[in-house]
Order: C-alpha cells, then structure tokens, then sequence
C-alpha cells in the first residue's frame, strides 16, 4: 500500500481529514467519538475493563452512531481512569476516574442522552499545537 | 601532524594535536600521577579507561576536571595541573580507594613495589582516613599454580581485563556486578584452574597492587635447600639473568649472568645449571623435527612450543590445530627430564631426590611444571617454578648485596649454552635459533652472518623469508597472544603459508614475562632487557645450538639419534583439547 | 439530539469546596428548577479543573464560557441574566492581572495556556495503533516536507534556529547535536532514540511512545536526513512493554505505508529503525553507556570526547536524542523554527514535559512553557499540597536534581535557572515533599538509589557515593557528626567535580542541595538526634501524655513487644529501651494520649 | 513437568532464535532477553550455551548477565511481587509497604521464599505514580496500597 509521494501523503490526510470532518458535522452515523485513555498508567488503573464495559453497554443499548477509540495518556494521573467523549461540534467532555459501572453511566445518560454525568467531570486545562 | 599551542601551568608549548594531556605534559616534565592508566608503547596495550580519576586537572573553561590520560589537547587549551583543586580532587580518588583496601602495606606482596601505596605516599595521606566505611571482601583463589588473586587489593584499574581481553583475547576476565559490588572475575565467579586462563601471567604483570600476584613456591624450595636428603639443582631461564638486577636497582638491561649465579651457589643449590642448555637442545630437537616434517610432507607451517601459555591457548582455542605445534617440550621441562635421567646416572645421583628448579621470567611455566604428562613416574620433570622476582626475593632474604657479586660461572655440563640459547629470551629468537641450525643442516653450508633482524623487533607480527639453498622459508612470528589469535585465523582461513612459525604469549617475549620484575607500565624497561638478550648472544663465543659440545656428547652418550625414539620419550609431548570456558 | 440544551459545570476540586462550590451548585440547581429549566439546563458538579486560586469556578457549556470566583449569591444572576437570556455576567469574567478586558473563552485565559502540548499533543487524542489518525493529524508531513523541500543544510539550520534543547536532561542544542553528526564523514552513521527512561517518577517518555508512537518514528527518519544516518535504533527499557508493543505495531505499519524503508516517499532517501532493549541499567540513559548497552555490552560510559557524534555506536558517528526531543521535531518544522522559539524563555525555548508526583494533588503530567514559574505548576496546575498540609520542597531532575525549597518557588523554570539553584531539568522528574517528608531521608533514598545504578567504573561514583550513603544513614540513624557533615559536603562536591559521566557528576545534588536549604533538618538530626519531620525512626519516641490517658489498655494490647506496661484506668507507660517505634499504639489510642517526638 | 527443567526443547528454541539472526554481532543482550523469556532465568549452563553460540567468552556473559538487573541467575517464584520503589511512590510510603511484605513472606527484596511461590523485587518506577505506592503482582497493578493490605494482596495468589 506503500504511499509514494508526498503528494499521496497530503491527500490521504486530506481525505482522513474529511472522514472526521464528516463524522464530526453529523453528516455519517458514526459522529460520537469516546476516547479512554490506554497507556500503562491508565490500564494500570483498570481502563481495560472499563473499555470493555463501554462497548458492551453500547452493544446492548443498539447505539450505531458512537465510535470507541484506545489512546494514550491524556496526563491526567490522579484521575486515571479517563474517559473523554466528544460530541460534533461541542466542547469534548473528559471524565476522570471512570469504573466499568460509571463507564455504562457515561454511555447511558452522555452518549445516549446527552447528559453530563455529575462527579465524573474534570478539566483538560491545556492547549495543544 | 598538526600542531596546537596549549599551556600548562604558565608555559607555553606546541604538541601534535592527538596528544592528551598527559602525554603533552610527560614530554614537558610536568608529573601528573596516574593509576588506572598503561600504555606500553609499541606493544600496543593500552589501558585509558579513565577509571580511578588521579590524573585529573584544571582545563580553563571547563565546568569539571578533566582526566589528563583520557582528554585530548585542543588548541589554546590553558591546563593547571596542580591547583588545590586538582590536588585535592586527586588525594580524595586516592583515599576513597584507600578506604576499600586493606591497610596491611607492611605484609602485603608489593609492599614496596605497589603504586597505590606509593601514590598515597607521594600525595601526601596520612594518619587517619577521612573517610571509612564498607569494605569488600572476596574469597582469595589460590586454585592455580600461577596466579594468586585477591580481590580485597583490587582497585579496578580494569588493566588485568584489557590485557586478558584486548591484548591477549584470551577473554576470562570480565568485570562483574556493578556499583560498589563491582569485581573482575571470571564467569561465574569460578576458580581461574577451571578457566581457559594460559596464565601467561600479563594481568600480573600489570596489576598495580596485589590484586594479582604469584603462587609463590619460595618456601618449598628453601626447604629443599635445607633438606639434607635432598640433592637441589637449579636453572636459570635466558630471560631472567636480563631483568634480576631490576630488583636491586640496577639500569633496566644490566646482564647479571655472573652474579645470579653466585648467588644461587651461596643460597645452597647444590648445582646451578642454565636452562640455555635445555635451549639448546631444543633448537636440536625442533630444527629436527622440522627438516622432517619438511622432507616427509609433514604438517606445515610447525609452531615452536616453548611457551606453555601459548600451548594451553591453543589447546582451548585452536582445538582442531592441536596437530601442527612441535612435539617439544619447553627447554626448561627437557632440562628438567636430562637431569632426572642422565645427569642422575652419570653421578650416581638418586633421582627420588633431585629436586629440579626452575628460575623462570614466567607463571605459565609454574603451571607447566605440574601438567601430567611432564611428570614422570613418581616425579616430575622439574619441582619448583620460582619467578624472576621471587629470586630477587630470596636474594634479598639472604642478605646479600647482589652489586657486590663476584662473577660466577654456571656448573656443568648441563651449564654450557649458545647464543642460540640466549635469544630464547627475546621475541623471534626461538625461530632465529632454529634457523641458524636448520639452514647449516640443510645446505652443509657454514652460515656466516647469524643474525635475522628481519625476525627482530617489537612489531606485533613479523614475517620474512629466508633463502635455505633452493628453498624458500617463509617464518612468521607473533608475540602477545591477541596477535597469535589473528596469525592462527589466518593460517585456519587459509590466507598464509608459513612453513614455521615462533609464538611467545608475552608482549616482547619471555623478557616480557609474568614473573619478571615489575615493569610499572614502562615498555622502554622491556626494550633493554631485549637488547641486552642481543648483546649477550654477540658475545658468547659460539652463537649456533649444535656447536654446543655438551648437548652432543648428552646425544653421543644417552640420548642416541636426534629427534630419535629416547629423544622422543624424554623430549617429546603430546596436547590435549580443552573446553573453552 | 441531547435532551439538555445547557450545562453548568461547577468545580468540585478541593481547593474550590473549600470556598463553597457545593452552595454555589445547590443554588444554581434551585435557580434553574425556579426558572423552570429543569429539563433543559443541567448542573453538574466536576472534579478539580485546576486554577483553584480562583476558585469556585464555573464553567456553561456550550457557549464555553468560565466563570471565576463565584460566590453562592452569585446564582441567581448566572441563571436569570446568562442561561435566560443568553447574556454573560461580565463581572463574573476573568481578569488578567495588569490587563483590563475581562476574558470570557475559556481557551483565551492564560491559566490554560499554562499547559501548551507540543510534545504530548496526539496522547490521549489519537489511536496510537493506527498510523491513519496520526497522518489525519498532519503525521509524517514534516518528513515529507524536509524530504522534497529542504537541504540537509536548510534542515539543520531550521534546527539550530528553532532552540531546540534535549529534553534527556543536559540540555545540549539538538540542532548543534545533529550538526557534529552532519559534519562528520562516515561511510555509516546511526540515530538512536534514547527510551531508557529511568529516573524513578518520570514517565513522559513511555507516554508518549504508548500514545503517540509515530511522532517519534518520523522525527528520527528527519534527523537521519539531517545527518546523513539511514539506520536508527530505538532503545528502550524492557520493563516497557506497552510502548514496546505500540511501537513495534507503528513501526510495521510505517513500513507499510513507505514511510520507512527504501526510497520513502519516492525521494530516495532510506531510512529503518530497529527496537533494541535495555536490561535495567539506569546509567544506560547516558549515552556512551548506551551506545555500549547497544553493542551488546556492559554499559558502562567512556569518557567524552570523543563524543558520540564523532565516534558512537560502532565507532560510526551517532546521534542520541531522547524521545520528548523526538516528539518536538515534527510540529517545529511544520510551524516554523520562529513559532518554536517564540515559546519559552529566553535561553530554553518551547515547551517541557513534568512528571508531577508526591504529595500533590493533581499528579499528572503536565507540558508547559519553560519560564513558567514552580509555583504555578505546583498550586495551579497540581492544585496544591494533598490533605492541605504545608509544602515544603520539590525534587526536580530525579536522582540527578536536587530540593528547591519554598523561598524559589517563583524562579522560572529553565535549563539554568534550575542548576543555578542546585538542581536540574533532568528529565522532568518533579517530587512536591510537605511537611512530613524528612529531607535528610530523601538525600539517602536518592544516594541508595545511585549507589544500586553506578555502574562501578570510577572511584568517585563507586567509592564516594557508597561513602555518602553511610554518612547519611549514619545520620539518619542519629549517630551523625558536624564532621560528617563537612565531610558530606566536601566530598560531594569532589564527586562532581571528578566523575566519569553525568550520573555520577550529578549524583551529589540531592544531598548537597537538602544541605544548602535544609541545613537545620541535618542539624537538628546531629545535634539533637531529632528528626523534624518525623520520618527517621531511630530518632523517634512514643510517649504517654498523662493527662490524656484514661488506662483503657488498648494501647498495652496492641504493642507487639510489649513495652508498655500500665493497670486499667491508670495512666500507662512506655518502656523506651524496648519500644521498636511501630507506632501501633498511637493508632490504637482512642484519645491522643501517645504522641511521637 | 517442573516449569524450569532446562530441557533440550528450550535449547533448541534457543538455537533456532540464535540461527535468525541476521547479525551475531552486538546481539547478546537481545539473545539473554529471549533465554531469559525461554527459561525463565540465566542459569549458569544457560549462559554458558549463549556464550558459545555466539563465540563469546563466557566471562563476557557473565559480565553482562550480571550488569543488568533485569536477567535473574536464580528462578523467580510463580508469582513475582514489584514495589514500586519510584519517588512518587517512596514519598508516599512505599518503604512501609515493603517492609510488610517481607515480613509477611519472610524473604528480602530480590529473594524467593523457600517453596518459590513468590519472589519480591523493589521496582524502579511503573510510571503510575497517580496511583501511588504501586504494587504489581504477575503484572497486576494493586495502586494507593495501605498499609495492611499486603496480606490479603497475597492471599489472593496463594488460593489460585
């Protein structure tokens, strides 16, 4: 699949670019993107578990639009685990030590319902390039 | 050569810009101490691991001190070597080290001839030690015949390693643990007589303290001495009699034949003889050898055997070579078998009470003495292996002033010797020996000029060609065991022909040994005692093996036919494979 | 779709329940039911958002406007004025000092650009498993960009101009670094990514390879053509095995894409990397001892020069940079050196990783600007001391750094600033101690620790650390002299001072810099066999306070050696030759009648 | 079977990992990482083995081996207990915790209890230190350990 230019570089990015950008603006089912944080610190604190436990809460409630994605590190140690959701076009959410129960919760009331669950909330103060 | 201009302590000088520092202020009579470092010139061994940090010094616009032995000079570079700071960071490396080693100077081995102590002294630490606390301690391993290790006096100079490793690639040393637990053992902390060690004795050689000494055999033998039933005979290796006035300081190189010889009379040998004879009867049982593997199609290139660490490399690490070495026993171990046999019977000697002693430059030979197969039934070929310094130590013990000597001869007839002989000492010379034999064997011809400087030198390698009638001879020599290794690779890949080869385990030869008076890392000391090994040859009235008229009356009246069956039986050895560990 | 249209966010955070969030949330909840929102304005109460000195905070969604210092009172306005009719509270609005507009973005506040990620901006945001997502991101544009558009030359002067400095801890220009691996003609020459990561409580680089794998990769393959390598190796700690894993997946799968192999990108240039492992050598992190490790060695250091550059692995010129290095490499050639060196302070430029840890509340990590104040990434960014005790100090630098006390909590944070005041940048190692850690102890804990890592090659780092650790439990142990004392100094100082490489020319700094700002602690430890803190039980002592105890025998049942004798409902005691300081008495003593001294 | 017989199988695997190598030179830690992974530990005849299938003086091995704290020469217990002895996690009392531990098992730091079913190592930072102290048991991570909680921690590997 080798890319051969950095022409070819740019419009794979391009396109990538649009299927987020399509995601994100609603145009495609798939338009809610639920990020948990999987680097060791984060699966040290059980996101294993809670990973799993959203997907399957997902499975359960039938919710085609929502997209479970593994990440790394977000940096937010003392809330591990972290879970953020993002819905198109507003403010990401990002929830600090999330249990495989509170995980459901989040996938119940914020994904589904499109309320914030109390107590699981915490900042994300920083910028990014 | 580029130059640069650096400046140490106010004065201007203009140095090649690879030199360090040290070596630019050891050529302008700055003393900067050092410990951890070596370098021995053109035999190549190196040691600059900057490791024990004494040589440190000021470098102007440098946050640290630098290591002089291990930092290059650039231009401009303005050194201090003797601020307070230098010579306080210097005096602390020295007492840090002093306080995880044993302080028993006044019964330790090197007393005297350690640079530790002597660094301490001449830095200036005294009384009490300002800092104290943990001490290693390790089982001492008196396992080998040769080498005695204590690893409470090591200081981690790592020297023992880079010799073992990089210059003799022998490879059974490795630094171990780390942090303060750090030791250099061999793997698993096993006993050095399990190793492949050759104990050609060069970690010894090197050491700065006695980490690493010898098995001493000096109280055995002065029982010997003093054991009426016995009947105590000694010999001196070629190599010794070149480096013993070292020990009385004397000049490097003095030749102090004569007086050794007295001496060993007055400690109460009952003869002194001279291994130069086993030499020479080498050279007449190896140069037979080789004009038979020559004229029968033997195995070529035949690698002389003088040298038991040499031997017990290739046993561990040539295994599939162990057929081209020559059968001959080291001149020392012949003598020892002459002198059990035909010395014995010729004066009604018991030879149950012989004790042969050797004198040797080496510890490998310490070792050699005890290998089965030269121990002959209820007795070996030669009892006692004492070291060059072990000598000097008997000397001393007996209160003798060495300078004051008079000049005595060796006894006889196991005492008569060639220049051939004498060469044994130096790198090349077993080989020139031989040559001067063979060429005369074979050509009938007398060979006037004797000496083969191409065969000479310090060069790690060494090849030449000699003209022998219509053929061609091509000799290769290597001395230091890391370059036998890249000769041996060679020949196994091919690549070379020789049709004779010398090999000597030591930088420099035998006159570079192990058991020699300690060099302190001065290679110009190794240099004299081989000129010297020269200038003896030069001056010794007959300079070929087979003139020596005793080694022929020793085959007219004993041993028969040379290279024959009681040559064989008495001369001749056999090597086994050894596992490579 | 959502059934609410507007949410309250109130911080929960510690620092803001302390000034009343709670209320604040009970009432803005009522103002909403009153106003008859319920169905369509939620009130949520969050964890700490940090900024607690401005505390409560309030943060609407979506208009995303932040609230500062509000009070209980204050919700009748937000409800009827902002969520009603849609008007924000200006008086409610954040000021910066010394400027007069009040911000109401919450992205415009100079609190959250406390936090700029450069180097961590993909963690937590991509799949780390999916080169797709990093290249949505703009991965691997920059290696396209220098590829097709730059010299070599070009590159390294857009290197050296950006300010780059090695994040690993000396600080060393990474584009002077990459310039001597340039320079230097070689038939072969190496890029090794430094993963070796090991200062106990730094972890950015292991986050960044398990979050943001390709960064890396590609920043490499940059230096490669910068300096002439087309082979690089990653070393990296065994005890890694998730960034092992994601980075063997990135690595494949760049492969894959033709972003790593032959001819990437058609431009004919080549580059490949190659995993190599650690074994758990601390002192592998330097970087001849690396490069030894690499050759499959004991990883010992050599002395330097010859650097790495002019003689590195295989005796090839070698360039090492460490990952968070790494990482900076892709966004300043796609933003410009000017961008890069527009952030920071003066001397170190761009952004650093923190790993903040110990008795704070928000550990984490955190990247920041260099020049942001201690205090800031302490009490902002950390939300202060855990349990509301008093700080004391913080270790930066690990092993390498040393305690920077209270009184140099405004120093901004660059590479000199923190060796001037006896610590360093080190990797990024920060330890908030308060009251109760013991600073005599933590210089010990550091010394033990590089006295296990010294590799044993030179005697100041084999001999002399070893040396300063006895002195320091001699002292902790109340057997300690003023004479030990100068002796700790002196002797660290030589250490510095003659060391072969940099862990044992930093080795020192943990003790020397307790001494200089903690001298009263090392002191009172000597002189009067007491330690301050608490912390050194052999100069600890239970005792009884008579008036407090009331004989119930809880105490005398618990002790496990028996020391305490005493009858029911008389005052008890403890038998100080017997006691082993458990301190399981004073737990078990319902009426704080045992106390420690 | 016993788990660290050294049995030809193991060797063989050894060799065939040896024998895909592209290149011999410098490979050694790698080689020790997969005997380690094969055996379990370095036993002596182990090491030996590498030594020559790499022609390297078995003192270099040994060298090596002994440098890096991550080769064990000795077998690890079924299940290996790591303190995290990191800063984060020393500040917060990981010291206590593993000082419980070896008096509950009765071993140091680095040792295995005589019917090797656990063996202790202090740890060098898992990077967890939001969690700290951190205890990984078989690589489970126990965060925020109090002390007290070491035993049932234990107890929970002794019924398995």
């Amino acid at each position: 699949m080798g890319i051969k230019s950095l022409d070819e570089l740019k419009s794979l990015r391009d396109k990538l670019k649009t299927d987020i950008n399509i995601r994100a603006s609603g145009e495609i089912d798939s338009n809610i993107r639920v990020v948990v944080g999987m680097a060791t610190c984060g699966i040290a604190a059980g996101a294993r578990p809670v990973f799993t436990a959203m997907v399957d809460e997902a499975r359960m409630l039938e919710l085609g639009n929502v997209t479970f994605v593994q990440s790394g590190c977000m940096g937010a140690c003392h809330s591990e685990p972290t879970v953020e959701v993002r819905f198109p076009g507003l403010e990401p959410i990002l929830y600090g030590n999330v249990t495989a129960e509170a995980g459901r919760e989040i996938v119940r009331r914020h994904v589904r319902n499109g309320e914030l669950v109390q107590n699981l909330i915490i900042g994300r103060p920083f910028e990014t390039v | 050569m580029r130059l640069v201009t650096i400046r140490i302590n106010n004065t201007e000088y203009t140095v090649p810009e690879h030199y360090t520092i040290l070596e630019a202020a050891r050529e302008a009579k700055v003393n900067i101490p050092t410990l951890c470092h070596m370098d021995l010139g053109d035999l190549k061994a190196v040691n600059h691991v900057a490791s024990c940090r004494v040589c440190m010094v000021e470098v102007e616009g440098r946050r640290n001190l630098a290591p002089s032995c291990a930092t290059k000079v650039t231009d401009g570079m303005t050194i201090h070597t003797n601020t307070p700071r230098a010579v306080k960071a210097r005096r602390t490396s020295v007492e840090l080290l002093l306080s995880d080693h044993p302080a028993d100077c006044l019964i330790c081995e090197k007393n005297r001839s350690c640079d530790l102590q002597k660094l301490a002294a001449d830095l200036g630490v005294r009384g009490n030690l300002k800092y104290k606390g943990a001490m290693s301690t390790y089982r001492e391993d008196i396992s080998s015949k040769s080498i005695h290790r204590n690893l409470d006096k090591c200081i981690l100079c790592r020297r023992c390693e880079t010799m073992c490793n990089e210059v003799q690639t022998v490879g059974i040393l490795s630094a171990v643990d780390r942090g303060f637990e750090t030791v250099v053992s061999p793997a698993f902390g096993m006993p050095m007589s399990e190793t492949m060690c050759t104990f050609c004795g060069q970690c010894v050689a090197v050491c700065p303290t006695a980490a690493l000494t010898e098995i001493s055999s000096l109280r055995q033998v002065w029982e010997a001495i003093n054991d009426p039933d016995k009947f105590v005979v000694v010999q001196t290796a070629p190599a010794v009699r070149v480096a013993l006035g070292e020990e009385f300081d004397m000049e490097p190189g003095t030749i102090v034949t004569g007086k050794m010889a007295s001496a060993l009379r007055m400690m109460g040998f009952d003869r002194v003889f001279d291994t130069d004879f086993g030499a020479d009867l080498t050279i007449i049982e190896e140069a037979s050898e080789f004009i038979h593997r020559l004229q029968h199609g033997g195995r070529l290139p035949i690698l002389t055997s003088c040298c038991p660490a040499w031997v017990k490399f290739f046993e561990h690490q040539f295994q599939d070579l162990l057929d081209i070495p020559s059968t001959c026993k080291s001149p020392h171990e012949m003598f020892g078998a002459i002198a059990k046999t035909y010395y014995a019977e010729k004066f009604n000697i018991d030879p149950k009470k012989m004790v042969v002693v050797s004198v040797m430059p080496c510890l490998a030979k310490k070792y050699e003495s005890a290998r089965p197969e030269l121990t002959g039934e209820g007795f070996s070929n030669v009892d006692y292996v004492l070291t060059t310094r072990e000598l000097g130590m008997m000397i001393r013990e007996s209160g003798f002033n060495f300078a004051d000597l008079e000049e005595g001869e060796f006894d006889n007839p196991l005492g008569e010797s060639t220049g051939a002989s004498v060469i044994f000492g130096a790198t090349g010379g077993v080989i020139e020996a031989a040559l001067r034999t063979a060429y005369e064997w074979l050509t009938g011809e007398t060979l006037e000029q004797v000496e083969f400087h191409a065969l000479r030198g310090l060069e790690g390698i060494r090849e030449a060609t000699v003209k022998i009638g219509d053929l061609d001879v091509k000799i290769g020599v290597a001395h230091g065991l890391g370059n036998a290794r890249k000769l041996l690779e060679a020949i196994r890949r091919g690549e070379v022909n020789y049709h004779a080869i010398e090999i000597m385990a030591c930088p420099g030869g035998c006159v570079g040994g192990g058991g020699q008076p300690y060099h302190h890392g001065d290679a110009e000391i190794i240099k004299k005692r081989t000129a010297a090994i020269y200038r003896e040859d030069a001056g010794k009235p007959k300079r070929k093996s087979h003139e020596n008229l005793q080694v022929m009356k020793l085959y007219k009246e004993f041993l028969g036919e040379f290279y024959g069956e009681k040559a064989h039986e008495l001369l001749h050895t056999h090597y086994t494979a050894r596992e490579k560990i | 779709m959502s059934t609410y249209r507007m949410h309250l966010l109130v911080c929960g955070g510690t620092g803001c329940q302390a000034s009343d969030s709670r209320q604040l949330a009970d009432n803005l909840q009522a103002q909403v039911l009153m106003a008859g929102m319920g169905k369509e304005v939620q009130v949520v109460t969050t964890g700490c958002f940090g900024f607690c000195e401005k505390g409560p905070i309030v943060k609407v969604l979506p208009d995303n406007i932040f609230y500062v210092e509000v009070k209980p009172a204050d919700a009748e306005e937000i409800v009827s004025e902002h969520v009603l009719k849609g008007r924000p509270v200006n008086r409610l609005l954040y000021v910066e000092p010394g400027m007069k507009e009040r911000i109401a973005e919450h992205r415009e506040m100079p609190f959250y650009k406390k936090q700029l990620r450069i180097a961590l901006r993909n963690c937590g945001f991509i799949d780390p498993e999916d080169i797709n997502e990093y290249i949505s991101v703009d991965g691997y544009q920059a290696l396209g960009k220098v590829l097709t558009e730059m010299t070599p030359d070009a590159l390294l002067v857009l290197m050296k101009k950006s300010g780059l400095r090695g994040r690993g801890g000396g600080g060393f220009p990474t584009g002077l670094k990459w310039e001597a691996a340039a320079r230097n003609k070689s038939d072969k020459k190496y890029i090794i990514c430094n993963a070796d990561e090991g200062d106990p409580g730094a972890f950015m680089d292991r986050s960044i390879l398990e979050g943001d794998p390709h960064s890396v990769l590609e920043a490499m393959a940059i230096a490669g053509y910068a300096t002439g390598a087309d082979c690089g190796y990653i070393y990296i700690r065994a005890e890694y095995p998730l960034a092992i894993h994601r980075l063997v997946i990135a690595i494949g799968q760049a492969r894959q894409a033709g972003l790593l192999g032959e001819n990437i990108l058609g431009t004919g240039f080549s580059f490949d990397i190659e995993i190599k492992y650690g074994a758990g050598a601390f002192v592998c992190g330097e970087e001849t001892a690396l490069i030894h490790s690499i050759e499959g060695e004991r990883g010992e250091p050599t002395n330097k020069p010859p650097f790495p550059a002019e003689s590195g692995l295989w005796e090839k010129p070698t360039c090492v940079n460490n990952v968070e290095t790494f990482a900076n490499v892709p966004p300043i050639i796609l933003n410009g050196p000017e961008w890069f060196s527009s952030i920071g302070s003066e001397k170190s430029k761009g952004t650093k990783v923190f790993a903040l840890a110990g008795k704070v509340n928000n550990v984490g990590l955190v990247e920041v600007p260099m020049g942001i104040k201690l205090r800031e990434i302490i009490f902002d960014i950390g939300g202060g001391i855990k349990d509301g005790k008093k700080f004391k100090s913080v270790q930066t630098g690990g092993p390498s750094g040393g305690c920077i006390p209270a009184e140099h909590l405004d120093t901004p944070i660059d590479y000199e600033n923190l060796t001037r005041i006896g610590s360093m940048m080190g990797s990024g190692g920060m330890i908030v101690l308060d009251e109760d850690d013991c600073m005599v102890n933590v210089a010990k804990f550091y010394l033990e620790f590089t006295c296990d890592e010294s590799c044993g090659k030179c005697t100041p780092c084999r001999v002399g650390n070893k040396r300063l650790h006895e002195i320091l439990t001699r002292i902790t142990e109340g057997k300690g002299t003023m004479k030990d004392l100068d002796n700790l100094k002196e002797l660290g100082g030589i250490i510095k001072d003659t060391a072969l490489c940099g862990l044992g020319q930093t080795s020192p700094n943990p003790v020397l810099s307790t001494m200089k700002y903690f001298w009263d602690e090392y002191v009172a430890h000597v002189v009067d066999k007491r330690c301050p803190a608490g912390v050194c039980t052999a100069l600890l002592s239970y005792y009884v306070l008579p008036d407090n105890c009331i004989g119930c025998t809880a105490c005398r049942r618990v002790c496990p050696v028996s020391c305490i004798s005493g009858e029911v409902k008389k005052v008890h005691e403890i038998d100080q030759t017997k006691c082993i300081k458990c301190g399981a008495c004073q737990k078990a003593c319902k009426f704080g009648a045992i106390v420690r001294k | 079977m016993c788990k660290n017989a050294l049995t030809e199988e193991k060797f063989r695997e050894l060799d065939a990992y040896v024998a895909s190598l592209p290149e011999r030179k410098g490979a050694l830690i790698a080689v020790l990482h997969k005997a380690q992974e094969i055996f379990g530990y370095l036993p002596e005849e182990v090491q030996l083995h590498v030594a020559r299938l790499l022609d390297l003086p078995a003192a270099n091995v040994y060298g090596v081996v002994s440098f890096y704290s991550f080769f064990a020469e000795e077998p690890r217990g079924d299940h290996v207990i790591n303190v995290c002895m990191g800063t984060a996690c020393f500040v917060r009392g990981a010291e206590i915790i593993l000082k419980e531990l070896e008096a509950d098992l009765g071993i140091k730091a680095g040792q295995t209890t005589p019917d090797g079913l656990f063996s202790i190592d202090a740890l060098r930072c898992v990077g967890a230190c939001g969690l700290a102290p951190v205890v990984m048991v078989d690589g489970k991570v126990y965060g925020r350990v109090k002390p007290g909680e070491i035993s049932s921690i234990i107890k929970e590997f002794m019924e398995v």
